[in-house]
């Protein structure tokens, strides 16, 4: 699998860690038990497009969104994660 | 009172040994020269402050800081990108050591001094190339990777920062490698592994190419 | 038609044209006492205990394609019960002991191998894990032992000891694991539960779940037409998730692809299995000659059945560091399976919040040596609607309680178990 | 010894250098051959007719192809560290001094007595096996599966480490065509014209695919002109790179593929620093498979004689080997192109016995041939082989219409037909597709960027092969954004195919499909009886095509007949699923360069060659080599080393190399308050000039690392971790900031390989720094008080960190430097603290230290355990949301029965603690229900002179006091403990703080 860091280009898998299932967002302070536990647990475990984190670990260490199809494997695109690039914030 | 002396030794000092390597009969396929004693200081821009972090690097360097994968040279210092928001001052001789640094990048940017950090070597030759392709997964065809392409990538699952510099009067390309200090060793014999059928010549140098 | 040596001679006289069905091909009736999705070794081994064990023989195996071709047609063949923590111990020791009598409870031959199993340790700290591991077995009565340096060196003495970068320290050894023949196992499940009346019922896949009016499951819908059923039993490791969600549920599991590779024939080299404590690799022998061997699960989410150059990799460097003597024998085959990698690392067998609907998921790395466990204890529990004794601790809810079953201590990150 | 002549070696022709002989063993025998043969064209040029013995019955067995689709023709090759099993004699290029040995067979090739297994031949049907040698139940082990085990397998492996070395390589490309016949040079010439970068595999050390046996005029030229005028145009332009010897076995996801490339094996040994073989990654924008077709036997009894071969492989022995198989030849064919045999055969003087052609209409043309050489056309299919060891002798032919008939000859060459290569373009599960008109899969689905070309698609014509090949490769460069002009096309004329389909011909005696594997057309029926009809299922039963040839010449035939018995057509039946790789490679290989202490890169301290000046003993931690201690002249273990290093330190001073200890710098306005989140405690409350104990959870709850944090300045935390853990805890605190946390103002870098660390312990500590740190600087207990942390001068200039924090629980400090100066550092506090005894010390006493002081690592942090557990629980804030607080709670991590940390000492001082046993209430006897945890960690402490530990035990906070059992049966050491506080050093702390 090759995947295109959008700030690096095009990399091979062995520069990249997988993390899982990009969809669920980490509950706020405050939320309850049953929130936390299907955030950490619960997985739709999706056999076709899905969203994922990937850590450009061996590049430029940024962590990206990658939509990929876990039946093909095809990547469809990469996005940097939301605090990446925060210099730019505002600016 | 005991006296001192503080002497900085490379990380390569065991394992390179000058001279001759791997194939002999032929001129070396490949140059393997360390760089020893630099500065090379991390800047990472702070939030929201890509335009401030830009002016401040113009008025050090006279360049713009690079925010793609390049390797910008300025008189005295080279700008290696390394990823978003954030390059390498690479450099010699303190003026941008980290203290001075700090200082001009104070509003706008963290700091961090990685000059013991890294080994840095440069890689030439006829068949550096063919060299570097045993250990990078990277595509270094003159067309994909120009002379002043910077990339962040790893070999042998080794974090490295690699450019290339400018190439050599006589054509070669030239190739530089940061590689981490405590890999170093360990790596640099998988690179002689990888040269020794070109033929290598081991050197290393106080002056940044 | 009872298999022995004898029936195999007269059947030579007769050109073996006599020969039967090695399990019945039926077609799906209109309901059955229970469903069984998934016609691998697990749905297999459920359906033959229910019968033979439980008396319930209006049972039905529903497999999408052939049977055996997931995980049970696709592993690496090893068995063992060198489990560390409580729940685990003593379902695998279970498991174990079904092995040993596999061939003749089935009248198939399995080819279950006791070679014996070996994990390698190279430090200190691995040393003390395997010692709290075989301890745990010696207590609840499994067969381990503790092998310094001299005793590897004199069962193994072409593992590199001289110029590896983690020089093996010694091993844990488990004599009664080993290997079966992965492929026999299905068959003989099949043979077997045919024989007592199962219904194995190929080429048919499940699309969705009958409901009444509370919710509960009275049947399935499949692809050969509507199967009722007063219960239902999932065992579809590596579509765990797809066929839950037909129910409507989620659950603690991600698939992740494993691969596998297998080495041209050779002539016997590798007495046992064999595990490398410092890296990616585990391998086995197989009696026609083949090294058998596989590493670590891909990392990421799949459900391609393939694998990917870099854990090939990974993998070969793995076996090359501990054996040098494997450089020029080539690999002939790879391939991967998709496994079902729970939240903890181990499985989950248990009734699930729809009423009717039984669970067996979960599998990890596991699946294989549970077989003939996995098989008793969920017909166990789709018999008496209770946990076996030895499945208590499978429970869906201990994620939700913090009860994880958690070997390798790597918390809920799927791919790193 | 001069071996025998070459008798089967032709006059003249050939593409063999006669200038350059060789000499070559088999089975001990001395032989001849020519520079460009293969081992099996010098065995054939020999007269050479019996290579090996099948798998199972122990046939003896010739030569069946020219290729690496070969199963029968395996030898081993080489000798002692180098014996390579399995071999093909079909690919193995001949070199001088080459030896190869017939594998198998016992005692001789000849006379191989497991040959008495043909006489259980009725009973050893397929899947024999698992109807018997079930009982009794222990013979299986005992008796059956040694017995099958020594049987089986082919070849012996060598048994010792492989002496050559491998390496791997990354080449990149727009265009990668797989086979240099017609189809892959059309296609190099196309795609290179256009400006792509090309890359060409070739499997063969000879360029021209087909046309080197088959010949053929292109662009008005013979084959081989165009052959080499292509090869030189395609030298002379600027991007492509042609490589022989070298097979693309497989792709991977995102157009990676696997090659091998075979750097030396046509030598005896590899020539200095160069490698055996090379595995290549090729990333690929496009990929042109030209692998060609491979021929198929027709399956009849006795198809496996030495001397029958296919007859592609037959006349490219004569054409290109000069080398007969035969002197009289027949043919049995169901198509028009095994009728080339027979010209090429003509053409070399060769006699022809008969064609046998299963196809109603011979051409006018074929017929004509027939008649102007003399020998008989039979329409009909050959149905058995009358021969041995010696080879064919006779051949019986059905007739159509029923009649028989005979012929003698000395080989026979059969054609059923061509299957293309569809391994590359179906290894992504794409299914091949049935076309009808060659009775043959042709690729479908082929994996995104691939396309197949030339006989490998399905196109036998040599005009077709090479207009396909063209039209691809100039495709390929073209979506791959190159728009240069590739000219025009080499044109050549097409021959006419036609085929009959004709897989199996009912016969007496054994009519095999899978060669290899010894799988027979009756096996075939047995497994359909018995409901192995799924192709998956026949393959697995019987074991059809698993062998070392991949199935290349067996599957289609298989599933054929397969299809036959079940009333199925071919389509309907399906092929089983392609699997890389190609061809077998070699393990090696794969590993390249990472074996033996490559196996994995070495991390060195910034000590470490002090360190080995002084003898230190090594140990790994991870990449790590660490220092574990420093043995002196007259100790007898380590642990006499260990023990007098604690001492010094405790009595005195030490020093450690702590330069492992994960560092990262940690910046911004909201560096506080990140560290409030991925931390249980809080860090925005310390001051600027401190340092605290910090514990990072999983969200899981469950304790995830730990490590001292040291605020430098407002803006800017020096954060450490544990040697194990490092990296992850970069990766997880950068998920923390660029996902989880994205709008707090906050930097990470890892500072890990900047510092060189050294823990500085013992009440002379003090002393010691004073020698080596700038005078100006106060170390007093008030102006650097416990948990200090500053930067300071060294004398002589150099700046350092310094932080007052002890994991030995003595009075310490923790010293940084940049890294270049670590060697310079542990040389001068060995100088200045000669006066002081100082002692340097390994990770082994680091070890007892904090086992004495009760502080947890590793062992203890083993991913199960919660704060609460470690004894840490109070740590936890109440006061602010952090990573891992919610999941912590919940029941079964908080009930009152976990297993928590105590400390563990022997009731009799003399008795040893291990590691792993298991604690079991006193006199209990030990079982599942008592077992209430395990010895985590142990030192024998010289303090207090004893073994001691600490565990995790059941309520072990509250039986403090109470005498337990270690129980461990692996050691056979079982001993009563008393439970304790884990603190057994200075509980109070008077001394790290004084």
């Amino acid at each position: 699998m090759r995947i295109v860091c959008p700030f690096c280009g095009e990399r091979e898998l062995g520069e990249f860690t997988y993390l899982g299932d990009a969809r669920p967002v980490r509950p706020a302070a405050g939320s309850s038990e049953d929130e936390v536990f299907d955030y950490v647990y619960l997985r739709d475990n999706v056999a076709g497009p899905m969203s994922e984190y990937w850590y450009h670990g061996g590049g430029c260490r940024a962590w990206l969104k990658v939509a990929r199809n876990t039946l093909t494997h095809e990547i469809s695109s990469v996005e940097p994660a939301a605090g990446v690039g925060a210099a730019k914030v505002g600016a | 009172m005991a006296e001192f002396s503080w002497i900085a030794r490379s990380p390569l000092e065991h394992a390179l040994v000058v001279g001759a390597h791997g194939a002999r009969g032929t001129e070396a396929g490949v140059w393997l020269t360390e760089i020893r004693n630099f500065d090379l200081i991390q800047v990472m821009a702070r939030r929201g402050k890509t335009a401030e972090l830009a002016k401040a690097a113009q008025a050090r360097f006279g360049v713009a800081a690079p925010e793609t994968p390049k390797a910008v040279r300025v008189p005295d210092a080279t700008l290696i990108w390394s990823g978003p928001d954030q390059f390498l001052v690479l450099s010699n001789a303190g003026k941008h050591a980290i203290e001075p640094l700090s200082q001009a990048f104070s509003q706008s940017a963290s700091l961090s001094d990685q000059s013991h950090a890294r080994v840095l070597i440069s890689v030439s030759g006829e068949k550096a190339r063919s060299m570097l392709a045993k250990l990078s997964s990277l595509d270094l065809h003159p067309a994909a990777f120009p002379v002043g392409t910077a990339a962040a990538t790893s070999v042998d699952h080794t974090s490295i920062n690699l450019w290339r510099g400018n190439d050599w009067p006589d054509g070669q390309a030239v190739f530089n490698l940061l590689v981490f200090a405590t890999f170093a060793g360990s790596l640099w014999h998988t690179m002689l592994d990888a040269a020794a059928e070109y033929g290598v010549d081991i050197r290393h140098s106080e002056e940044l190419a | 038609m009872k298999y022995s040596i004898f029936s195999l001679a007269r059947a030579a006289f007769s050109g073996h044209k006599n020969w039967q069905r090695t399990w019945r091909d039926a077609s799906p009736k209109s309901h059955y006492d229970v469903v069984i999705i998934g016609g691998g070794g697990h749905g297999l081994a459920t359906a033959w205990f229910l019968a033979s064990e439980y008396g319930i023989r209006n049972v039905a195996v529903l497999e999408k394609g052939w049977i055996g071709s997931g995980n049970a047609g696709r592993n690496t063949t090893i068995i063992r019960s060198n489990y560390g923590l409580p729940g685990n111990t003593g379902f695998y020791e279970l498991s174990m002991k079904l092995w040993e009598r596999m061939e003749q409870d089935l009248n198939y031959n399995t080819m279950v191998s006791q070679r014996g199993v070996i994990n390698l340790y190279h430090s200190d700290a691995q040393r003390d894990a395997y010692a709290r591991r075989g301890n745990t077995m010696r207590i609840n009565g499994i067969d381990a032992e503790l092998l310094d340096l001299t005793a590897v060196r004199k069962m193994m003495p072409f593992l590199n000891f001289d110029n590896a970068r983690f020089p093996v320290q010694g091993g844990l050894l488990q004599r009664r694991g080993g290997t079966a023949r992965h492929d026999a196992v299905v068959w003989g499940y099949a043979h077997a539960a045919s024989a007592l009346g199962v219904d194995i019922i190929q080429n048919c896949e499940v699309t969705g779940f009958i409901r009444d009016g509370s919710g509960k499951v009275t049947g399935v819908e499949t692809s050969r037409g509507r199967i009722g059923a007063a219960k239902v039993g999932m065992a579809v490791a590596g579509s765990s998730s797809r066929v839950a969600a037909m129910a409507g549920m989620r659950l603690p599991i991600e698939s992740h692809v494993l691969q596998a590779f297998v080495s041209e024939a050779i002539k016997p080299l590798i007495p046992n299995v064999m595990t490398f404590g410092a890296g990616h690799f585990y391998v086995s022998q197989s009696d026609k000659g083949g090294l058998v061997f596989g590493g670590d699960i891909d990392g990421y989410n799949s459900y391609a059945q393939r694998g990917n150059l870099p854990v090939m990799e990974d993998v070969c460097e793995g076996g090359m560091a501990l054996m040098p003597m494997i450089g020029r024998i080539r690999l002939l085959r790879q391939w991967g399976g998709i496994m079902d990698m729970s939240m903890d690392g181990s499985p989950i067998i248990d009734k699930t919040p729809v009423d009717g609907l039984y669970l067996n998921a979960g599998w990890c790395y596991g699946g294989f040596k549970a077989t003939p466990g996995s098989g008793l204890v969920f017909a166990h529990l789709l018999a008496r609607d209770e946990p076996h004794k030895e499945a208590t601790r499978f429970r869906l809810d201990r994620f939700r309680r913090g009860a994880m079953i958690d070997e390798k201590g790597q918390g809920a990150q799927p791919n790193l178990h | 010894m001069v071996g025998p002549a070459q008798t089967h070696r032709l006059e003249s022709g050939g593409l063999i250098d006669r200038a350059a002989p060789l000499s070559f063993r088999f089975d001990g025998k001395s032989f001849a051959g020519f520079q460009g043969d293969t081992l099996a064209s010098a065995l054939i040029a020999n007269g050479v007719k019996l290579i090996g013995r099948s798998f199972k019955y122990h046939r003896p067995r010739g030569i069946l192809t020219a290729g690496s689709e070969e199963p029968n023709a395996l030898v081993e090759l080489r000798s002692g560290a180098r014996r390579e099993p399995n071999t093909k004699a079909t690919t193995a290029e001949l070199y001088d001094g080459l030896e190869a040995a017939s594998q198998n067979r016992w005692p001789s090739l000849r006379h191989d007595l497991m040959a008495v297994n043909q006489l259980f031949a009725p009973i050893f049907v397929a899947g024999f096996y698992y109807k018997t040698f079930m009982w009794p139940a222990k013979f299986w082990e005992a008796v059956y599966e040694p017995a099958i085990r020594r049987a089986a397998g082919l070849g012996r492996a060598a048994g010792v480490a492989d002496p050559d070395h491998y390496d791997k390589a990354w080449a990149h490309c727009d265009v990668l065509i797989a086979g240099s016949g017609p189809a892959g040079l059309a296609a190099a010439l196309a795609a290179g014209r256009s400006g792509a970068r090309v890359i060409l595999c070739e499997e063969d050390f000879a360029f021209g695919g087909r046309l080197l046996a088959d010949g053929g005029t292109i662009d008005s030229l013979p084959a081989a002109e165009w052959i080499s005028r292509t090869l030189a145009e395609l030298a002379a332009l600027p991007d492509i790179r042609i490589m022989n010897r070298t097979t693309l076995f497989g792709v991977y996801d995102g157009g990676t593929y696997g090659a091998i490339e075979r750097v030396n094996d046509h030598l005896p040994s590899p020539p200095e620093h160069q490698v055996r073989q090379r595995l290549w990654r090729i990333v690929a924008r496009r990929c042109v498979v030209a692998a060609g077709a491979i021929e198929r036997p027709i399956v009849f009894a006795g198809n496996d004689t030495p001397g029958v071969m296919m007859a592609s492989a037959m006349r490219t022995y004569v054409a290109r080997y000069a080398a007969a198989p035969a002197k009289r030849i027949a043919l049995s064919t169901n198509n028009a192109d095994g009728w080339r045999t027979v010209e090429t055969a003509l053409a070399a003087g060769l006699q022809i016995a008969a064609v046998v052609d299963a196809r109603p209409d011979v051409s006018a043309a074929h017929r004509a041939l027939a008649a102007k050489a003399g020998f008989p056309v039979l329409s009909g299919s050959v149905n058995g082989v009358e021969g041995g060891k010696a080879g064919v002798r006779k051949i019986a032919i059905s007739l159509t219409g029923g009649a028989r008939a005979e012929v003698e000859a000395d080989g026979l060459a059969v054609s059923g037909g061509w299957n293309p290569a569809v391994g590359l373009t179906s290894y992504h599960r794409g299914r091949p597709k049935w076309q009808d008109d060659i009775a043959a899969f042709v690729p479908d689905g082929a994996p995104p960027g691939m396309m197949a070309a030339g006989a490998a698609n399905g196109a036998f014509g040599l005009g077709d092969c090479l207009r396909q090949g063209f039209a691809a490769g100039a495709a390929a460069a073209q979506s791959a954004g190159r728009s240069g002009n590739a000219g025009t096309p080499p044109v050549a004329d097409d021959e006419a195919f036609s085929l009959t389909s004709l897989w199996h011909v009912a016969g007496k005696g054994k009519a095999f499909v899978d060669y290899q594997h010894d799988v027979t057309a009756s096996d075939i029926e047995l497994a359909q009886r018995e409901g192995f009809e799924s192709v998956e299922h026949l393959k697995r039963y019987t074991t059809l095509g698993m062998a070392t040839d991949q199935g290349k010449t067996s599957n289609v035939a298989g599933l054929a007949i397969m299809a036959t018995l079940s009333g199925k057509s071919i389509p309907e039946t399906g092929t089983t699923i392609y699997r890389p790789p190609y061809v077998p490679v070699a393990i090696g290989a794969f590993a390249g360069h990472h074996r033996d202490e490559n196996f994995h890169a070495t991390r060195l301290t910034p000590s470490h060659h002090w360190a080995a000046e002084q003898g230190a003993v090594f140990v790994d931690t991870g990449l790590w080599k660490r220092a574990q201690w420093y043995p002196r002249a007259g100790e007898k273990d380590w642990l006499e080393s260990v023990t007098r290093e604690v001492k010094a330190v405790r009595s005195g001073v030490g020093f450690c190399d702590v330069s492992t200890l994960g560092k990262i710098d940690v910046h911004g306005p909201d560096a506080g308050a990140f560290l409030d989140r991925v931390y249980i405690n809080t860090f925005s409350s310390l001051a600027v000039g401190k340092a605290r104990y910090g514990l990072m959870l999983r969200e899981d709850g469950i304790v995830y690392d730990d490590g001292t944090t040291s605020r430098l300045a407002e803006d800017h935390y020096f954060l450490t971790t544990t040697t194990a853990k490092a990296g992850l805890v970069m990766q997880h605190l950068e998920f923390c900031r660029q996902v989880l946390f994205p709008e707090l103002d906050v930097q990470l870098t890892s500072v890990s390989d900047q510092w060189a660390q050294f823990s500085i312990a013992g009440p002379r500590t003090r002393d010691l720094l004073r020698e080596i740190v700038d005078p100006a600087e106060d170390l007093s207990n008030e102006g650097f008080p416990f948990m200090g942390a500053r930067e300071v001068s060294l004398r002589g200039g150099t700046r350092a960190r310094l932080f007052r924090i002890s994991f030995s629980g003595e009075m310490a400090f923790e010293i940084s430097v940049p890294a270049r100066y670590g060697d310079a550092l542990v040389r001068n506090l060995m100088l200045a603290g000669k006066p002081f005894g100082v002692t340097p010390y390994g990770t082994e006493a680091l070890g007892v230290m904090r086992i004495e002081k009760g502080h947890v690592a590793g062992p203890e942090l083993n991913g199960t355990t919660t704060a609460a557990d470690l004894g840490l629980g109070k740590m936890m804030s109440t006061k602010k949301d952090f990573i891992g607080r919610v999941m912590a709670g919940r029941e079964a991590l908080v009930a009152p029965d976990r297993q928590v940390v105590v400390g563990i000492k022997p009731t009799d001082k003399a008795s040893r603690l291990r590691s792993g046993a298991h604690i079991i209430p006193k006199d209990k006897t030990p079982g599942p229900d008592n077992d209430q945890g395990y010895v985590t960690s142990v030192c024998f402490s010289p303090t207090l002179d004893q073994w001691i530990g600490l565990g995790l035990v059941e309520c072990g906070r509250e039986r403090i006091g109470e005498i337990v059992h270690t129980h461990d049966p692996l050691r056979g050491e079982d001993y009563d403990v008393e439970l304790c506080s884990p603190v057994f050093y200075d509980p109070d702390g008077g001394r790290q703080r004084g």
